[in-house]
């Protein structure tokens, strides 16, 4: 059981911190704002969850094992909805997503990028972001 | 073993330093600024200063974001261009090479036997349990070894608010045009920004109640963990603040009328001078919370504290609240009336 | 370590001089007050260094102790524990300060202040 | 050993978004960055207690928890205003 519980712990605890450095290279290397959000929340959910539940399980069922489930529970209702808040800001302040911006030679900022090659599907990914609203 | 976790976050700390010196948008150097308090809370704890890492925390997560977001609403939220000066930076210089050269003769950092750990912090520690029976070293010494420091510090933060108060309330006589008032006008203009993010009304009518819970747990908790009066009153103020933030002023002041606030910051002081002057009428000297028991010295201190930690936390609850109020109020009544050039409208 | 025992103040003295910078050569009166914070933070950062034993544990008895305890010295704890809360009160008057300049003058920049001031007396 | 880990995954973290939060050519980047330094900020001192021995301290992540929540509804807010008042006036 001790056994179970040291790997367990160690899975989680690396795999979580695994899941927060992946994310925060979404961070910084993905191409628009929207996208990073994507990278950003989804460490704040599955990476910070894992770490947690990691080090619940070496405190042993004690209230330190509760509180830091606690603090969990309200990272998980606390990080989407910023995140949800924080993006809706930004796109009531007409910040484009990058791949909504039809195709101009003179607008390639990012030159290591690899070519945007579905603009379509960005247009029709607009629409969906305004029925998201609300 | 913290040693090189303590080196990294160091390094991060003046480089956000440096970013908040440097960026020339005052926004997203208030930004950084949240960020450089997140690793000095971080620091705290590595250091052992749980109870200062705690305060930190509420006070760096919350509250000072608040107030510089709300001056820069009131102000300009960009710096002008400005070369770097060079006269400056040679003081700063030779300011830092005098105090380099101030702590060689210094103890190495952790060194246990350096004159500061030497002189009264043993009884402190010696006393936590066998006069107090409190685990929590720090609330002892806060609360009653020291606890002349600390009225004086509440004093402080009252002294503060009422400067706030007479700066942002308005001026002279305007105690009838004052912050009943101007809290008022922020209702008619103040619904508008929040009200269309219904994902954010929700969940704080949910948070809300849950970080006031916390705040009552911290501040009876204080004598055992990290917490007392001063992080609970700073985490009930975030809550009554964002109730504020995102209802409006005009419905936090149904929730807790400036007038209520500007009552409770005095009481919380008088309650905290009022304990060391009822220690006196039973033949104690000022603050020396033993003789508040007949029976038990220790069971007297104990109620000490729990009083003197309550006045605390009354005062910091009410100082941040009305602190809010001022400058969320002068917000809105700048956006009534645009001509602000006039130096006697208050 | 022993080498670099001294190296937390340092770290801190150089956080001391941003801040210092800041507060003396920038005209911004925002900009200041944050300065005076990076300040702040830097002096209680240096206290609780200060506070710090080699091996010692956070000033909290715990429930069940197995052995001696070393603790590290609650004294400069309390003292910035309360400095924390006092600066964030004291930050809040200069920043009305700040907010009733820039009413009265129009702006928040030092050298455009003096300017104005300048023009009153002539 | 296992905590030890974590932190340098953490820390690791920390570094690449403070390079968001400084680089950030939008305000909104930076309070994405912040904000996800503040949740890592949680984690740091989750597991820094455990490292040192004394994990009863999950207080504090617990305040982050609960108090950066404010913050970042601060933010959100100045944002939309300073939009409004631009429009207003």
């Amino acid at each position: 059981m001790v056994l179970f519980i040291e790997i367990a712990s160690w899975l989680l605890l690396v795999g979580g911190a695994g899941f927060c450095i992946v994310g925060a290279i979404g961070l910084l290397r993905m191409p628009d704002l929207y996208s990073r959000t994507h990278a950003a929340t989804i460490t704040d959910t599955l990476g910070a969850g894992m770490v947690l539940v990691g080090l619940a399980l070496q405190a042993g069922p004690n209230l330190t094992a509760l509180k830091l489930l606690m603090v969990l529970a309200f990272l998980l209702y606390t990080s989407p909805v910023s995140g949800h808040a924080l993006v809706k800001a930004a796109y009531s302040h007409g910040i484009k997503a990058e791949l909504d911006v039809p195709i101009d030679p003179q607008q390639v900022q990012i030159p290591e990028r690899p070519a945007r090659d579905a603009p379509t599907d960005s247009a029709r990914g607009k629409e969906g972001a305004d029925d998201v609203s609300d | 073993m913290t040693f090189p976790i303590e080196a990294i976050v160091f390094l991060f700390l003046l480089a956000t330093a440096l970013a908040v010196t440097h960026l020339r948008d005052l926004f997203a150097a208030a930004m950084v600024f949240g960020v450089f308090s997140l690793l000095s809370a971080g620091l705290f704890t590595l250091m052992d200063a749980v109870d200062v890492a705690f305060t930190e925390a509420a006070v760096g997560a919350g509250i000072s974001t608040v107030l510089i977001l709300s001056t820069l609403a009131l102000t300009d939220p960009r710096e002008h261009q400005q070369p770097v000066r060079f006269a400056p930076v040679a003081v700063v210089l030779l300011v830092g090479a005098a105090l380099v050269y101030g702590t060689l003769d210094m103890p190495y950092y952790g060194d246990p036997t350096a004159p500061i750990h030497k002189h009264v912090a043993p009884e402190y520690i010696e006393g936590a349990m066998t006069d107090f029976g409190i685990p929590n070293i720090v609330t002892n010494v806060l609360a009653s070894y020291r606890g002349y420091d600390t009225l004086g510090e509440t004093t402080v933060v009252l002294t503060a608010t009422v400067g706030v108060m007479l700066l942002l309330g308005g001026l002279g006589g305007a105690r009838h045009r004052g912050d009943a008032e101007v809290v008022e006008a922020a209702g008619d203009e103040e619904p508008t920004p929040m009200d269309r993010v219904q994902v954010a009304r929700v969940s704080t009518t949910v948070l809300a109640p849950l970080i006031m819970l916390f705040g009552l747990y911290v501040q009876f908790h204080g004598d055992f963990g990290p917490g007392g009066g001063f992080q609970a009153g700073v985490i009930f103020a975030s809550a009554l603040i964002l109730h504020g933030i995102v209802f409006g002023l005009s419905s936090l002041k149904r929730v807790v009328s400036p007038r209520f606030l500007e009552i409770g910051l005095a009481a919380g002081v008088l309650i905290y001078a009022g304990t060391g002057v009822a220690s006196l009428f039973r033949d104690g000297t000022f603050l020396d919370y033993a003789v508040l028991d007949h029976h038990s010295a220790q069971h007297g201190r104990h109620l000490g504290i729990l009083l003197v930690e309550a006045g605390v936390g009354i005062t910091v609850t009410c100082a941040m609240v009305l602190i809010f109020f001022f400058f969320a109020g002068r917000r809105a009544a700048k956006s009534e009336e645009p001509g602000d050039r006039d130096r006697r409208v208050a | 370590m022993s080498t670099f025992g001294l190296w937390h103040y340092w770290v801190v003295i150089v956080l001391m001089m941003i801040g210092l910078y800041t507060v003396i050569a920038r005209d911004n009166l925002v900009k200041k007050v944050m300065g005076l914070n990076l300040f702040q933070v830097s002096v209680i950062m240096f206290y609780v260094s200060m506070g710090k034993v080699e091996g010692g544990t956070a000033p909290i008895i715990p429930e069940q102790a197995s052995g001696p305890v070393v603790y590290s010295n609650p004294l400069p704890h309390v003292l910035m524990l309360t400095a924390i809360v006092v600066g964030i009160a004291t930050t809040a008057m200069a920043l009305s300060l700040v907010v009733r300049i820039r009413e009265t003058y129009g702006t928040t920049e030092e050298d455009e202040i003096r300017k104005l001031d300048r023009a009153e007396h002539e | 050993m296992m905590f030890a880990t974590a932190i340098v995954g953490i820390l690791i973290t920390m570094a690449l978004a403070l390079a968001r939060a400084l680089k950030g050519p939008t305000v909104f980047d930076r309070i994405l960055a912040a904000n996800m330094f503040g949740t890592k900020t949680i984690l740091l001192i989750a597991a820094a207690g455990f490292l040192t021995g004394r994990p009863d301290w999950t207080d504090l992540a617990l305040v982050y928890a609960l108090v950066n929540f404010a913050g970042t509804v601060a933010v959100l807010k100045y944002v939309r205003f300073q939009d409004m008042a631009a429009g207003g006036e």
